[in-house]
C-alpha cells in the first residue's frame, strides 16, 4: 500500500501538527499557565511542585459556576454520557492545578432532551458564567440565537450543522462550537477510500446515513468530495431511521449493488446495528471499503465479530492512541482516567465535552492575566475568537467564525486483541486546512473549488 | 371562572351574559389575573419560578383547552393534538421561512389558519369513529405529520425551523404590534408576547366559556352521550364531531403559534412526536377536563414538572409518572377539578376528627387488599385459572 | 302521509322484512299499532323508515300535500336527523337518552334542535324563550315537573320511557314512530304511560305508528293494526281482528278459538 | 472460524420480504398481546412496549451468563448444547415477564377497569414512564447487546445452522426460526382460545363480563392472566429481537407500542388473526417502502393504516373488542 502523502505516524511534517512541538514549545504555545499545561495532559511533568496559582485581587472568591446540557438517556447518550465524562474530567484537572485563576469549577450536568432554550435560560437564570452543549444539532440550532440574545458564553460540544457558522450564524458574539466542523470528517472519509483503492478503481459508491440533517449532510460532503476527485456514481442512498432496530432492508441493498466503496455516518447504536447486521449478510465482501467517520463513537459497544472487513473510521479531531501512547502520554493518561472514572475507552465525544471546557478555561485563565481581574462576557467572547490551546489531541483553534479547527482522524478499525478493544490503526491525521473550508467560505462550494 | 353547578340562591355577580361568578370566586379569579400578570415581576424572588415555563405551560394548557371540548362534550379522546400545535408552530414558522414575513401577527394569524386548515382537513378523516378507535386513528394522523416534517428537508428535518428574521439562527425576534426587536431586546419582546398571550388567553378561556355552554355545546354533549339519540333528534352528528374537532385545532393553532413565536426556534420532536400529543392530553386530565380554567393548570403544572424535576434528578420519568399515577387514583376529576372535593374533605375532618380514624382504617383495608391480590396473583401464576 | 314501499332488509341468510309495503297516516293523526311475534321485523320496519337502517331494496316515501294536491318525496337515502326535520321521529325500545343530563336539559336539546339553534355557539343554551316554553309545556304535558332537575341516569323505569317520547314530542313531529314504548314498564305504570303519550299524540294530530305487545292496550287506542310475521305484512286492518281472526290470534297468540 | 452465509442468491425481492416477514413475526407477538388485552380487559395498555424492552434487557444479561459459562459452537454437539442454552434464555426472560405483567395488573390496573378511557390512557402512560426508567436504572441508558461468543453475536454464531439444506436457500438461521416462532405463536394462540378450556373462558369473559362472572368464572383471575399472558408474549418477542444482535435501548418500547396500534387498527382491536396479517403486512410494506423509496420509512406504516381505515373502517378482521 502507497504510503499516503498527508502527515503520518511516520512522516510528520507540517507546523500545524502536533507532531514536531516538543513539550517545551508546547508550554511556550500554550501560554505557559499551570493550567493549560494540566489541560493539555503534561502536568505531571511540568508542574512538579512549583504550580503557580494565578493570584489576582479582583477574582471573585466564590467557584465558577457552569452548565452542561447533553444527552445522558436516549440512544444519544452513547454521545452524551462521552461529553460529559469528559467534561468532568477537564474540570477535575482544572480544579486539581488550583483552578481558573483560582476559582475551581463546580459543573452542572442536565440531560438536553428537547428543551435546549429551556436548559440554557435556566442556567442563565441560576448565574452560570459559562455553559456547554448541547449534542443535538437541532438543538444547536435552536439554542444559538438564545446564546447570542442572553449573552452567557456558550460552547457546543457537538452539534454538527455545517451550516451553522457558515451561513445561520453571521457574526456570532456568544456562541461557539468546539467539535466538528462535519466537513472535516465527510472529507476525510472519501479522501481515505480514494487513497486505499485508487480515484481510478471507484467507480461506485453507496450511503447509509442517519435519516435526519446531519446524515444528509454528511452525505452531501462525502459525496461533493469524492465525485470532484473521482469518477464514481452513487448506486444506493438510504436514511434508516435515526435509533432504528433495523437495518437490514438497506444492507441487503447494498449487498446487492456491490459498490467499491460505502459510507455510512450512523452513530451509537444504528452503527453497531449497521455492521453487525452487515456482518450477517456480507456487506463487508460486497464492498471493497467501507468508511464512517463516527465509527468509532461506538468503539465501547463492537465486538470482533462486528469489525472484520476492510472498515476504516474517523475519531474525529481526536484518538487516544495517536500518537502512540507509549510516546506521547498524554493521550494514555486521558485513556487512564477514562478507564479508571467510568471504565471506557474515550472516543471523540469524549474530546467534545474535554475540550469545550478546555477552550474557555484556558481562555479565561489568560484573559485574568492579561486583565487583572475576571473578564466580562464579552472580553471572554472576544478572547475566544482565534483562541488556541492544547489538548491531549493536539493543538486546536477557534476561528473567528466561531468553529473550531482541530486535526481530523482516520484509520483502519480493528480489534486489539491484547486490550480485548476496538483500536484504530495506519492512523492518517488530516491538517484541518486540508479538510476544511477556510471561515467564511461554504463547505460544498470549497470542496468543488478543488481542482 | 368555570362554574358549572351554581345554585341560583347565592349571591352573584354577573361579569357578562352567562358569565355569574359568586364573591369568593370573582375574589379568586382576580387575585388569579393579578398574579399571572405580575409573574414577570416576581419571578426573580422564586428560585424555581421561571417566566418561560410559566408561558409555555399557558400555551400547552391552551392546547389542552381545545382538546378538552372534544374530552369533556364529545367524549372524544383525541391522541393526536400535537399536530394542531406543531401544525401551528410550523404554519407560522413556514410564513417566515418561506415568505419571509416577520409581523409576529401574521405569523400567529398563519399559524391558526394552518392548523385549523388542518383539523378541518383531518376532522373529516376521524368525524365518524369512536372510543378507542378515534384515538388511534388521531394518533396515526399526528404520527403522519411528524413523519412528514422530520422527513422533509425544506422543513428542516430534525432541525426544524427558526422563526427569526430570514430564518436564520440569530436573526431577530418578529416585530409585535409594529414594534421591532433587536435580537438583545429579545427580554422585552418575550414580556410583550406575555401579556399579549394574557390576552388571548383570557379570551380563548371566555370563548371556550360560552362555546360549552351554547346550544352547540348542548349538542356535543348530547353526541357524547348517545351518538344514535343525537342523530336522533336530528343532531347532524358526524357534521359536529368535525366542528367541534376544527374549534379544537383552531386553540391549538393559536397556542402552536404562540409558542413559536416564543421559542423562535421549532422542530418536529417538541412540538409534532406523539409523546407530545400525550402530555397535552394528560394536562387537560391533570388540570380537570371538565372546568376552563383546568386545563390551563394542567399545562402549567405538567411544564413546570418536566423543566424542573430534570435538573433535580436524572430519573425524573419515574417522579413524573408516580404523580401521573396519583392523579388517577386521588384526584380523578384533576387539580382544578377535584378543589371542590379537597375543600371539603378537609372541612370535614376538621369539624370531625374522628374521620381521621376511619381513614386510617380505609388505608389499613387498601394494604391489606393489595397484599391479598398479589397473593392472588402468585397463586394464578402457579396453578392457572381456576 | 308516510309510505314504505317494498322494503327488503336482509341479514345474512335471514330476511328481516320481506317485501312490506304499507301506509300510515292516511288520516293525521291516526294511530296505527305494529304487532307481531318475536323477530317478525317489527323493530327492522321502524329502523328501516327512520334511516338507522338502510334497505337492500325499496324506498320509503312521504308525501305531503300541498295546494296542487300532494307530492311525493322520496327519503330512502336520507340520514335520520335530515328525516328529523320532515317531521318524522321516534323513540327505542331501549330507553335512549342523554344519561348524564337532568330532564329538562334532555327536553331542552332535543327542543333547541328542533329550532334549529344548535349550531349556535355563542348564544346560551336556557335563554332561549321560545325554546324555554316548549319545554316547560313538554314537561307539565308528560307530568315530568317532579323530576325535571333530576338527572336521566338516577330516574324511574317510567319516567325515563316518558322522558324518552317527550323529547320525541319536543322535535314536532308529524310521524311519530315508537317502539314498544311501554316495554319494562310495571303493569301499574303502563296504563299511565300509554295514556300520556296518546293523550299527546291526539293533542297535536300525530301520526303514530306503535309498536306494542300488550294486545289490551292495542284494542283499546289503535285505529289501525298491522301484524307481521316473518318479515311479511300478515295482516292489516281494524283492531277489531285481534278478536274475529282466528288465524291471526293463533300466529300471535299461541291460542286457538276452541282455548 | 465461522464462515459467514450469504445469501444473495436468493434475490433482492425475496431478502427483503423474508426480512419484512421477520420483523413483522415480531411485531405480531408484541401486538397479539396488546390485542388480546384489549380484547379482554377493554383497557389499551400503553405501557405493553416496555414489557418487550425488558424482555430483550433480560435476555441481554441471561444470556451474557450463559455465554460467559459455555463452550462456544465450534462442533454440531457444542452448537446444540449452546442453542438449547439460548432458547432456555430466551424463555426465561419471556417467563419473568410473567410475574411482572401478573403484579402490575392485580395492584394498578384492576382498581381502573370501570374508569373512562382516558383514566386507562393516563394510568398506562403513567406505567410506561415508571417502566422506562425503572430500565435505565437496572440497565443503564446506553444500547445494551449480550456479550459475544469469540467476538460473534449470538445470531452469528448460531448461523451455523445449515439454512441451505433445510430449506433450500441462503437466509439467517436464526431470523428463520423466529419467523416460525412467530407463526407457532399465531397458531397456537388460536388453538388456545378455540380448543383450551381456559381459553374458552377467557373469551366468555371477553364477550360478556357478567354473564362470566353468573357461570362462577373468577373475572378477576382471567384478567391476570391474560395481562400475564401479554407480558409473556412481549417479553417472548424482544427476547428473540435481542438475540438478532438488535441492542436493546430503554425507548424500544415506544416504537414497538406506536407500531402495535398501527398493527391492531389495521387487523381489527381484538382479532388474533388481524393482528398476524396486520403485522406480516406492516413489516413486509415497511421492508419494501425502504427498498423502493427509503425516504417513507417512518410514514409507511401510518399511511398503510389510514388507507385500510378508510376502506375498511373496522380493520381487515373487525371483531372490535371481543377475541377472534
Amino acid at each position: 500500500m502507497d504510503k499516503p502523502d498527508t502527515q503520518t505516524e511516520e512522516g510528520r511534517a507540517d507546523s500545524n501538527g502536533i507532531g514536531n512541538i516538543g513539550r517545551r514549545g508546547m508550554l511556550k504555545a500554550a501560554g505557559g499557565t499551570a493550567l493549560a499545561i494540566a489541560l493539555a495532559g503534561c502536568s505531571d511533568v511540568l508542574l512538579g511542585d512549583d504550580e503557580e496559582v494565578v493570584d489576582v485581587a479582583d477574582v471573585p472568591d466564590e467557584p465558577v459556576e457552569a452548565g452542561l446540557q447533553t444527552f445522558t438517556e436516549g440512544p444519544a447518550s452513547v454521545l452524551g454520557l462521552q461529553a460529559q465524562f469528559g467534561a468532568e474530567e477537564a474540570v477535575r484537572r482544572i480544579n486539581d492545578a488550583g483552578g481558573v485563576a483560582g476559582r475551581e469549577i463546580e459543573l452542572d450536568v442536565v440531560e438536553e432532551g428537547d428543551s435546549w432554550i429551556e436548559n440554557y435560560s435556566r442556567f442563565v437564570d441560576d448565574g452560570k458564567e459559562v455553559t456547554f452543549g448541547p449534542i443535538s444539532s437541532g438543538g444547536h440550532l435552536d439554542l444559538v440565537g438564545e446564546v447570542e440574545a442572553q449573552g452567557v458564553v456558550n460552547i457546543a460540544t457537538d452539534g454538527t450543522v455545517t451550516r451553522m457558522f457558515e451561513e445561520e450564524l453571521d457574526d456570532p458574539t456568544y456562541a461557539f462550537r468546539f467539535q466538528n466542523h462535519d466537513v472535516m470528517e465527510a472529507a476525510s472519509a472519501a479522501l481515505t477510500a480514494i487513497e486505499q483503492l485508487g480515484a481510478d478503481e471507484i467507480d461506485t459508491y453507496a450511503n447509509i446515513n442517519p435519516d435526519y440533517a446531519f446524515g444528509q449532510d454528511e452525505r452531501e460532503i462525502f459525496n461533493a468530495t469524492i465525485e470532484q476527485l473521482t469518477d464514481a456514481e452513487e448506486v444506493y442512498s438510504g436514511f434508516p431511521e435515526l435509533a432504528t432496530d433495523d437495518m437490514s432492508t438497506h444492507v441487503t441493498s447494498v449487498v446487492s449493488e456491490e459498490p467499491d466503496v460505502l459510507f455510512t455516518s450512523c452513530w451509537g447504536g444504528d452503527a453497531t446495528l449497521l455492521l453487525s447486521q452487515g456482518q450477517d449478510q456480507g456487506m463487508m465482501d460486497a464492498t471493497d471499503i467501507i468508511v464512517g467517520p463516527v465509527l468509532y463513537g461506538s468503539a465501547n459497544d463492537f465486538s470482533s465479530g462486528d469489525i472484520e472487513g476492510n472498515i476504516w473510521s474517523g475519531s474525529r479531531n481526536f484518538y487516544w492512541d495517536f500518537p502512540d501512547s507509549d510516546r506521547w502520554s498524554p493521550g494514555r493518561e486521558l485513556f487512564d482516567a477514562a478507564q479508571e472514572a467510568e471504565d471506557t475507552i474515550p472516543t471523540a465525544h469524549y474530546m467534545s465535552g474535554y475540550g469545550a471546557v478546555t477552550c474557555w478555561a484556558t481562555a479565561v485563565e489568560g484573559l485574568v492575566d492579561m486583565l487583572g481581574g475576571w473578564p466580562e462576557q464579552e472580553q471572554i467572547a472576544a478572547a475566544l475568537e482565534g483562541h488556541g490551546f492544547y489538548t491531549p489531541a493536539g493543538y486546536h483553534v477557534m476561528a473567528e467564525d466561531h468553529q473550531c479547527y482541530s486535526n481530523a482522524h482516520f484509520g483502519r478499525l480493528t480489534w486489539n486483541d491484547e486490550m480485548d478493544i476496538p483500536v484504530i490503526e495506519e492512523m492518517t491525521i488530516r491538517d484541518p486546512r486540508e479538510v476544511s473550508p477556510p471561515p467564511g467560505e461554504i463547505s460544498v462550494e470549497w470542496i468543488e473549488s478543488w481542482s | 371562572m368555570s362554574n358549572e353547578d351554581q345554585s341560583e340562591e347565592k349571591e352573584t355577580i354577573r361579569l357578562m351574559k352567562g358569565l355569574h361568578l359568586t364573591k369568593p370566586q370573582l375574589a379568586l379569579a382576580l387575585v388569579g389575573l393579578v398574579v399571572v400578570l405580575l409573574v414577570p415581576e416576581i419571578e426573580g424572588f422564586f428560585d424555581n419560578l421561571q417566566l418561560d415555563t410559566f408561558h409555555n405551560g399557558i400555551l400547552w394548557g391552551m392546547a389542552a383547552l381545545g382538546l378538552a371540548l372534544l374530552l369533556n362534550k364529545t367524549e372524544l379522546v383525541s391522541f393526536g393534538h400535537a399536530a394542531f400545535f406543531g401544525g401551528g408552530a410550523y404554519g407560522g414558522a413556514m410564513l417566515v421561512n418561506f415568505v419571509g414575513v416577520d409581523s409576529g401577527l401574521l405569523i400567529l394569524f398563519a399559524a391558526v389558519f394552518f392548523s385549523t386548515a388542518m383539523a378541518f382537513a383531518i376532522g373529516w378523516f376521524v368525524a365518524d369513529y369512536v372510543a378507542i378507535y378515534f384515538a388511534l386513528l388521531t394518533l396515526a394522523f399526528g404520527q403522519l405529520l411528524y413523519a412528514i416534517a422530520i422527513g422533509s428537508p425544506t422543513l428542516g428535518q430534525d432541525e426544524g425551523l427558526r422563526l427569526r428574521s430570514g430564518g436564520e439562527a440569530s436573526g431577530d425576534p418578529p416585530s409585535l404590534f409594529g414594534i421591532e426587536f433587536t435580537l438583545q431586546q429579545q427580554g422585552e419582546y418575550r414580556l410583550v408576547l406575555y401579556y399579549f398571550t394574557i390576552l388571548l388567553l383570557i379570551a380563548s378561556m371566555i370563548v371556550m366559556y360560552r362555546i360549552m355552554k351554547s346550544p352547540f355545546g348542548s349538542a356535543l354533549e348530547a353526541i357524547g352521550q348517545n351518538r344514535t339519540r343525537a342523530r336522533f333528534i336530528g343532531i347532524p352528528v358526524e357534521r359536529y364531531v368535525w366542528g367541534a374537532f376544527t374549534i379544537s385545532g383552531f386553540y391549538g393553532g393559536i397556542a402552536g403559534g404562540l409558542y413559536g413565536l416564543r421559542q423562535l426556534s421549532i422542530g418536529p420532536e417538541g412540538t409534532l412526536y406523539v409523546f407530545v400529543s400525550g402530555e397535552i392530553l394528560f394536562m387537560a386530565i391533570l388540570g380537570g377536563f371538565q372546568t376552563i380554567i383546568g386545563p390551563i393548570i394542567g399545562g402549567i403544572v405538567l411544564t413546570f414538572l418536566l423543566d424542573n424535576v430534570r435538573f433535580l434528578t436524572e430519573h425524573f420519568e419515574l417522579i413524573i409518572g408516580i404523580l401521573l399515577l396519583l392523579v388517577v387514583f386521588v384526584l380523578p376529576k384533576g387539580i382544578w377539578g377535584s378543589s371542590e372535593d379537597i375543600k371539603n374533605g378537609l372541612m370535614t375532618r376538621v369539624k370531625n376528627p374522628a374521620q381521621l380514624g376511619a381513614d386510617v382504617g380505609t388505608l389499613q383495608k387498601m394494604l391489606i387488599n393489595a397484599v391479598r391480590n398479589a397473593i392472588t396473583t402468585i397463586k394464578i401464576i402457579l396453578f392457572g385459572v381456576k | 302521509m308516510l309510505e314504505a314501499r317494498e322494503l327488503i332488509k336482509e341479514f345474512g341468510d335471514l330476511r328481516a322484512t320481506d317485501d312490506v309495503s304499507l301506509t300510515f297516516g292516511k288520516e293525521d293523526g291516526e294511530m296505527t299499532f305494529i304487532v307481531g311475534p318475536n323477530g317478525a321485523g317489527k323493530t327492522t320496519l321502524i329502523n328501516l323508515l327512520t334511516g338507522l337502517l338502510e334497505p337492500d331494496e325499496g324506498s320509503v316515501i312521504i308525501h305531503e300535500k300541498s295546494e296542487n294536491g300532494t307530492t311525493e318525496r322520496d327519503i330512502t337515502d336520507m340520514d335520520p336527523e335530515q328525516r328529523v326535520k320532515t317531521g318524522l321521529v321516534r323513540s327505542f325500545q331501549v330507553v335512549h337518552v342523554f344519561e348524564e343530563m337532568t330532564v329538562r336539559e334532555n327536553i331542552r336539546t332535543a327542543s333547541l334542535s328542533n329550532h334549529g339553534l344548535t349550531r349556535s355557539f355563542w348564544s346560551l343554551s336556557d335563554e332561549h324563550e321560545e325554546v324555554e316554553n316548549d319545554v316547560d309545556e313538554l314537561i307539565e304535558q308528560f307530568r315530568l315537573e317532579d323530576v325535571a332537575g333530576d338527572v336521566a341516569e338516577t330516574l324511574p323505569h317510567g319516567d325515563r320511557k316518558l322522558l324518552d317520547v317527550a323529547m320525541s314530542f319536543a322535535l314536532d313531529p308529524r310521524y311519530l314512530l315508537l317502539d314498544e314504548p311501554t316495554s319494562g314498564v310495571g303493569a301499574r305504570e303502563k296504563e299511565y304511560v300509554i295514556e300520556t303519550v296518546v293523550e299527546a299524540s291526539k293533542s297535536q294530530n300525530v301520526t303514530t305508528v306503535t309498536i306494542e305487545h300488550d294486545m289490551d292496550i292495542v284494542r283499546e287506542y289503535a285505529d289501525r293494526m298491522v301484524a307481521l310475521v316473518r318479515g311479511e305484512v300478515f295482516r292489516e286492518g281494524d283492531p277489531s281482528l285481534l278478536d274475529t281472526d282466528d288465524e291471526l290470534r293463533r300466529t300471535l297468540l299461541g291460542v286457538t278459538p276452541d282455548e | 472460524m465461522i464462515e459467514l452465509p450469504l445469501f444473495i442468491d436468493l434475490g433482492d425481492a425475496a431478502v427483503h420480504t423474508l426480512n419484512g416477514i421477520f420483523r413483522g413475526s415480531i411485531l405480531f407477538m408484541i401486538a397479539s398481546g396488546l390485542t388480546i388485552i384489549f380484547g379482554v380487559l377493554g383497557v389499551l395498555n400503553l405501557a405493553h412496549g416496555e414489557f418487550y424492552g425488558i424482555g430483550a434487557f433480560l435476555l441481554t444479561s441471561i444470556a451474557t451468563f450463559f455465554v460467559v459459562r459455555i463452550a462456544a459452537p465450534t462442533d454440531p454437539l457444542s452448537t446444540a448444547i449452546f442453542a438449547a442454552a439460548i432458547v432456555i434464555a430466551v424463555l426465561l426472560s419471556a417467563a419473568i415477564l410473567i410475574p411482572i405483567a401478573g403484579a402490575i395488573e392485580a395492584t394498578v390496573i384492576r382498581p381502573i377497569y370501570d374508569r373512562a378511557e382516558m383514566y386507562q390512557l393516563l394510568l398506562t402512560y403513567a406505567l410506561l414512564l415508571i417502566l422506562v426508567d425503572t430500565i435505565r436504572i437496572i440497565w443503564g441508558s446506553q444500547p445494551v447487546r449480550p456479550a459475544a461468543v469469540d467476538g460473534q453475536q449470538i445470531h452469528a454464531a448460531l448461523d451455523v445452522i445449515p439454512m441451505e439444506e433445510l430449506f433450500g436457500f441462503q437466509y439467517s438461521s436464526v431470523r428463520i426460526f423466529t419467523i416460525f416462532i412467530g407463526i407457532g405463536t399465531f397458531l397456537f394462540l388460536l388453538w388456545f382460545f378455540d380448543r383450551t378450556k381456559t381459553g374458552r373462558i377467557i373469551r366468555a369473559t371477553a364477550i360478556d363480563r357478567e354473564a362470566a362472572t353468573a357461570i362462577g368464572v373468577s373475572s378477576d383471575r382471567v384478567f391476570t392472566l391474560v395481562f400475564a399472558l401479554g407480558g409473556f408474549f412481549a417479553g417472548f418477542s424482544g427476547a428473540l429481537y435481542s438475540v438478532s444482535a438488535i441492542p436493546a435501548t430503554a425507548e424500544m418500547g415506544g416504537t414497538a407500542l406506536v407500531l402495535s396500534f398501527v398493527v391492531i387498527v389495521i387487523g381489527g382491536l381484538g382479532s388474533i388473526r388481524g393482528s398476524f396479517v396486520g403485522a406480516i403486512l406492516v413489516g413486509v410494506v415497511w421492508s419494501w417502502a425502504i427498498a423502493e423509496y427509503p425516504p417513507a420509512e417512518i410514514a409507511a406504516p401510518f399511511a398503510l393504516m389510514i388507507l385500510v381505515l378508510l376502506v375498511r373502517p373496522e380493520g381487515l378482521y373487525g371483531a372490535w373488542g371481543e377475541i377472534e
